[in-house]
């Protein structure tokens, strides 16, 4: 591992516009990504996890979208760069993978030719070249027969199959950084099994970055070397992947842990998180975020700022609140019940 | 004498082809399939997308037509029943629906959607019925003051809680459960799971309950069955599927589950990578030629396999 | 960008009835858009005047022949001149705008009916029945209808107003089919419906209480835009000298004395105040048109 | 494909064989033999003589009889007898048919010369001055009827201003196939087909527009985005590519509303086809002309609609495969 972060996102806003007022869905975001690190960002729909990996990609409508802060990558700043230099990034050192393999594919395109294209925007390739190449691609995605896939179109082939050309795409100039925006969450369990591999085995090839957004912890405990978990356009925690299982602090982590029904829960009890996830125009804008949320815990275990400290080596976790959260007993009350 | 019974229920849709678009083949999205469910036991069916399990429940709801079979419930084939005598019977089969959005009609009213089913078989006064709707509402945890509020002023889990209290207002004593919760938040989630278990003790519900999520099948399931291309492949007791799966099916299922633990990452994908090779190596032991399965065989009291 | 936007609690309560209903949020979307207000308005008058009036005209001294006056301008006696007859162009101008609005009224709500039960039928049971009535309305598709109508007209016996509608329906209620039927074809794959007949709702309850007020805003918009067309489609038949009878003149006879070339050249009077008139009344009815289609699309609406 | 064009013709047989039905059925409600036009219902004819010509007609067979043999006629390209002219009825259509088509072609070109950079520009500027102003100009051709559009033009441009001819569809005076004669039918062709056009952008900009804003915001243009594709070739590659494909199914159903805005335009600007053909013949009572005219325009039609489904199966992949 070198000792300049591949990717060092620094005090991140992104902001949408609503009416005419501007919301922040990736609050004051500092996160890096080295060499050969899979970083993954866990939290629920709403939290801000693809706000923030379209705003790395710069994918956000211009015109209604305000980013602050800086996101360093290879020594320059991406939100300073023009759109033509940051389209010279885009496809060439950083790649992204789509949710739905289904609409992320153009249906009128075959397979071959989209791939074809982000080497025809970054390379001098002859086409000849471009072919022979795209060819090796989709055997290196496991396709298992890619003379014939080049010439098909998306709707000729199935879901993993099509999530395979996505990653083709994604991969096809050697990316230093991929951005995977949940990969996996519209396909079936063994495809999601076999891209899990894939995309493993990819990374141990080309020791590229990844980024893994997802809500899934599975994935995240399968794939990742490094965790943030957000919450409200936050994040509240990151550790590596061992300690945070091990050893999950913020109570947000903890209750998302607890709320997934796994081998060893069988008939007890989910928990609970109580409330919902708050839209980004209610978004709690000062204070711990998630202290609605645990109303039991008394306001002066909270911090009036909350920072994200190091509370072990490499492990960060917002607030104080974590120090003595306990659950709640009280399960029923999970109904927000007879509110307003 | 069990409660549901399901016996070599086909759904086959027809694939027209050729020149004069005749029926060349058909599609078969179950493909006689057996099973039962005693009263208040939650059944699990499992399998990926296309397996037909969906098809299943609606075909059991009446809402599929059944190309052939029999659905047994207490004793009576709903199948072969006109009617007036299935709608009598529909009132004790009740259906949670995956998408909580979609499944309450926008224009109306919390009122008037769980009262729908009130105001087709039981003629209560406006006040009766407004006193029902808010009891049930009052059960699955919302407020009973929201009665005139539309389904868009709700968030997804406190919609799906609606769509349950609509199926409870009829006092079913089958739920079927498609996919109830993949449309909600992992939070959300254990919410709406929490409180169906609830509800099942305080109604003896008997539950079918159709997903793909393996975790959530065996948290909430006393038996399950899988199914692989509109057939069983295995059927048994949580215990039995989950420590004892004997299919290459579903095994391949279970270990493609993401461990929640890390440390076990690498012995995950080996695994994996052993099934794989025994699915590839030893197809024929599991699948006839035509790429089917074999009939289910018991193997003991409760676990039954698809095997040769 | 999912961020999601419901509220934070439950919804407040409401202790009653709120209105949520398609016309009301038409309504909101109408005085929200000045020029859509201004349409509204604007019909709204021509209309009050245009039936107000009518009553109060005595439709047989219009329609007499003056020949001391023909083919007068516009006079003090005469605000818009006379015709080739001496008749007042005015009075029939008033009298030719009502039949116009009345008639198209009346086929497009002719044509909304039969359309509405078709094409809810066609989308809701689909399977045969939908298979069956899409080949009826594939095959007016291919008529050309306009030909067939002006036949229709010619070869009448009796001809009058009530056979012009139904004519003009007969050809026109295809379209509206179409649009219900697919716009049923996609309610009825909602959950919502599955939900109803699990429940033990009848069909026909099912069709009327559950889909169609979920089709109510495509189908006021769709009337609306209809609406225009009819007036459209009318005036031009009876210009080309296929629609109403003469006994009720509409817009279109007025401006079909502009086949005459001295009358289109020379005697502005005649026929560009009607079609002046067609112009701007399409023009109202298709801007409330628009403004109800962004209503009817949260999309689009402005706020 | 092959497949699919033959199988898209058989399903057209059964709709001819009824529109055929209709239209005899029609014939027969007209006075006289409008199917032969070899009977005008002459009042001065005795009764004896008409009986006698009726039953030489055949017009005392069953129906179906005579239908069959109206539809030997028509497959020996016999379209019968116009009353009015004398002529065969073929050779009357065949004289005005190519300044229909050609006046349908012209109305056609302009109208996607004109629909197709105003929707483009509209979707891919949304809500900029251009765009407001292509949807005022929406507004307007859609609001207004052709004839009164088409009257208007021809009020303005050919009277008033004088810069067209208002009649016809050449100068009588220049001699036919010389450089003056193209030049004089391009002149007679201009104003009518330019009013046709313009009121029919409407649809396709419409459409158009709304196809390339939806267009805009699916997932594979963001992964287009994300290859580093620029955003001009975005749009050319993706997004203009993948909303005209729709665009080119009109061209069928095109044709169809021609048929429909050529009887106005022909009318209105005295422009010999087969639209004014039409009118007078229905005026003149010159029923086998109406009838031959009707089956011809429903075939059209039928082609029409043959064409779009055709078209919308060569460009999309999709329905190509089957």
């Amino acid at each position: 591992m070198s000792n300049q972060p591949l990717l060092q996102i620094q005090n991140l806003r992104t902001s949408f516009r609503i009416g005419d007022d501007y919301f922040a869905a990736v609050d004051d975001v500092s996160l890096t990504v080295n060499e050969n690190e899979v970083v993954a960002i866990v939290g629920e729909s709403g939290c801000g996890k693809s706000a923030l990996a379209m705003s790395i990609m710069g994918l956000h409508p211009q015109e209604r979208t305000k980013l602050e802060g800086k996101i360093n990558f290879k020594g320059k700043n991406l939100l300073s760069l023009s759109t033509n230099e940051m389209n010279k990034v885009r496809g060439k050192e950083i790649g992204m993978i789509f949710q739905d393999p289904l609409t992320a594919l153009n249906p009128l395109m075959t397979c071959g030719k989209q791939i074809e294209e982000s080497m025809t925007v970054h390379t001098n390739m002859s086409s000849e070249a471009k072919r022979k190449r795209t060819i090796e691609l989709l055997k290196k995605v496991g396709i298992p027969n890619p003379e014939r896939t080049y010439k098909q179109y998306p709707h000729e082939l199935s879901g993993g199959m099509r999530q395979r050309v996505v990653i083709a795409i994604a991969v096809a100039c050697d990316p230093l950084l991929v951005i995977a925006d949940e990969p996996t969450t519209a396909l079936d369990v063994t495809i999601q099994a076999q891209i899990m591999d894939l995309l493993k085995d990819l990374q141990n090839q080309t020791k590229t970055g990844i980024i893994l957004i997802t809500h899934d912890l599975g994935v995240v405990a399968e794939m990742a070397d490094r965790v943030a978990v957000m919450y409200a356009g936050e994040i509240v925690e990151i550790a590596d992947v061992h300690t945070l299982f091990k050893n999950p602090l913020h109570p947000y982590t903890r209750s998302l842990f607890n709320s997934i029904p796994s081998s060893t829960s069988t008939k007890d009890r989910l928990h609970v998180i109580q409330g919902i996830v708050p839209s980004l125009k209610n978004l709690p804008r000062s204070g711990c975020r998630f202290k609605d949320r645990i109303k039991w815990i008394g306001d002066k275990e909270h911090e009036v700022n909350p920072l994200l400290r190091e509370v072990s080596p490499n492990h960060y976790v917002r607030c104080t609140c974590y120090k003595n959260f306990h659950f709640s007993d009280e399960d029923v009350g999970d109904m927000n019940y007879g509110i307003s | 004498m069990a409660f549901l019974k399901v016996n070599n229920l086909k759904v086959y849709y027809p694939i027209r082809g050729g020149f004069f678009r005749r029926v060349v083949a058909h599609v078969k999205a179950v493909d006689d399939i057996s099973f039962e469910l005693n009263q208040g036991e939650t059944y699990g069916l499992v399998g990926e997308s296309g397996c037909g399990k969906t098809t299943t429940g609606r075909t059991i709801m009446g809402l599929i037509k059944a190309t052939s079979g029999e659905v047994l419930f207490e004793n009576q084939d709903l199948l072969k029943m006109n009617r007036r005598d299935f709608n009598q019977h529909r009132k004790d089969i009740q259906m949670i629906f995956q998408d909580p959005y979609s499944s309450l009609n926008p224009r109306k009213r919390v009122l008037d959607i769980v009262a729908e089913p009130l105001r087709n078989f039981e003629r209560l006064s406006p006040a009766e019925e407004k006193k029902k709707v808010q009891f049930y509402l009052e059960k699955v945890g919302l407020n009973p003051e929201a009665i005139y509020n539309y389904p868009h002023e709700f968030s997804g889990g406190q919609r799906q809680r609606i769509g349950i209290a609509r199926a409870l207002t009829l006092k079913p004593k089958l739920i079927i459960a498609d996919e109830p919760v993949s449309a909600l938040d992992v939070s959300v989630q254990a919410q709406v799971l929490n409180f169906m278990q609830d509800i099942q003790k305080e109604f003896n519900l008997t539950y079918l309950f159709i997903s793909h999520d393996l975790g959530i099948i065996q948290h909430m399931c006393d038996r399950i069955g899988i199914m692989y291309r509109g057939q069983f492949v295995e059927e048994g007791t949580s215990r039995d599927i989950y420590t004892n799966p004997q299919h290459i099916y579903t095994k391949r299922l279970i270990s493609a589950i993401p461990d929640i633990n890390p440390e076990n990452r690498e012995n995950q994908m080996k695994l994996r990578q052993e099934i794989n090779s025994e699915y590839k190596n030893s197809y024929d032991k599991y699948f006839n030629a035509e790429g089917k399965v074999y009939n289910l065989k018991p193997i003991s009291d409760t676990h039954l396999v698809a095997l040769p | 960008m999912k961020a999601e936007l419901t509220d934070q609690k439950q919804p407040k309560v409401k202790k009653q009835k709120k209105q949520h209903g398609v016309l009301s949020i038409m309504w909101r979307e109408i005085v929200k858009d000045k020029l859509a207000l201004g349409a509204l308005i604007l019909l709204g008058l021509i209309l009050i005047i245009v039936y107000g009036v009518s009553l109060l005209l005595d439709q047989d001294k219009i329609v007499t022949v003056d020949f001391l006056s023909i083919y007068s301008p516009p006079s003090a006696e005469h605000w818009l001149g006379t015709d080739y007859g001496g008749r007042d162009i005015l009075g029939q101008l008033i009298i030719g705008a009502k039949n116009s609005f009345t008639i198209g009224l009346c086929i497009t709500l002719l044509t909304g009916l039969i359309g509405l039960t078709v094409g809810l039928i066609a989308g809701y049971f689909g399977g045969r029945t939908d298979n069956i009535i899409m080949r009826i309305i594939d095959f007016f598709l291919i008529l050309p209808t306009l030909m067939l109508i002006i036949v229709f007209v010619t070869i009448a016996p009796k001809y009058n107003v009530f056979y012009f509608i139904l004519i003009m329906s007969l050809f026109l209620w295809t379209g509206k089919a179409r649009l219900i039927r697919s716009k049923t074809l996609a309610e009825r794959e909602l959950d919502y419906v599955s939900a109803s007949k699990t429940l033990g709702t009848p069909d026909w309850k099912i069709i009327i209480r559950e889909v169609l007020p979920n089709l109510s805003s495509i189908i006021i918009v769709n009337l609306t835009l209809n609406l225009a067309g009819n007036i459209g489609i009318e005036s031009g038949l009876t210009y080309l000298g296929f629609g109403l009878p003469e006994s009720t003149p509409s817009l279109g006879t007025l401006v079909s004395y502009a086949t005459n070339p001295d009358v289109l050249e020379n005697k502005w009077w005649i026929w560009l105040p009607a079609s002046l008139l067609i112009l701007v009344m399409m023009l109202c009815i298709n801007y409330i048109g628009q403004a109800l289609k962004r209503a009817a699309d949260a999309r689009q609406r402005l706020g | 494909m092959l497949k699919f064009i033959l199988r898209r013709i058989l399903v057209m047989i059964p709709q001819l064989f009824i529109l055929s039905i209709l239209i005899f059925l029609l014939a027969k409600a007209m006075p006289g033999d409008a199917l032969t036009g070899q009977l005008a219902s002459n009042p001065k004819m005795d009764a004896q003589t008409l009986h006698e010509l009726k039953q030489k007609l055949g017009m005392y067979d069953p129906y179906y009889v005579q239908y069959a043999r109206w539809i030997k006629g028509l497959l020996h390209g016999n379209l019968g007898m116009s009353i009015i002219h004398q002529t065969p009825v073929t050779s009357l259509i065949a004289g005005k048919m190519w300044n229909t088509v050609l006046l349908g072609a012209a109305v056609l070109i302009l109208s996607y010369l004109i629909a197709i950079p105003l929707g483009i520009i509209g979707g891919r500027w949304t809500d900029t001055w251009a765009d407001k102003m292509i949807v005022g100009y929406n507004y307007l051709t859609y609001a207004t009827p052709l004839f009164i559009f088409a009257l208007l033009m021809l009020f303005i441009f050919g009277f008033v201003l004088g810069w067209f001819p208002t009649s016809g569809s050449v100068d009588i005076r220049v001699e036919n196939g010389t450089f003056a004669y193209y030049m004089s039918k391009l002149n007679h062709l201009i104003l009518p087909a330019l009013s046709g056009a313009i009121v029919s952008t409407t649809v396709t900009i419409q459409y158009l527009r709304n196809e390339i804003i939806d267009t805009k915001i699916k997932d594979f243009v963001k992964t287009a985005r994300a290859k580093g594709v620029s955003e001009s070739k975005v749009y050319t590659r993706h997004i203009f590519r993948n909303s005209l494909l729709p665009i080119a199914a009109f061209l069928g159903y095109d044709i169809v509303s021609l048929i429909g805005g050529s009887v106005f335009l022909e009318s209105i600007y005295g422009y010999p086809g087969i639209g004014q053909l039409f009118l007078t013949s229905i005026m003149q009572r010159d029923f086998s002309v109406v009838t031959a005219l009707v089956m011809i325009s429903g075939l059209a039609t039928l082609i029409g609609t043959l064409l779009s489904d055709i078209i919308l199966s060569a460009v999309d992949p999709r329905i190509r495969i089957e």
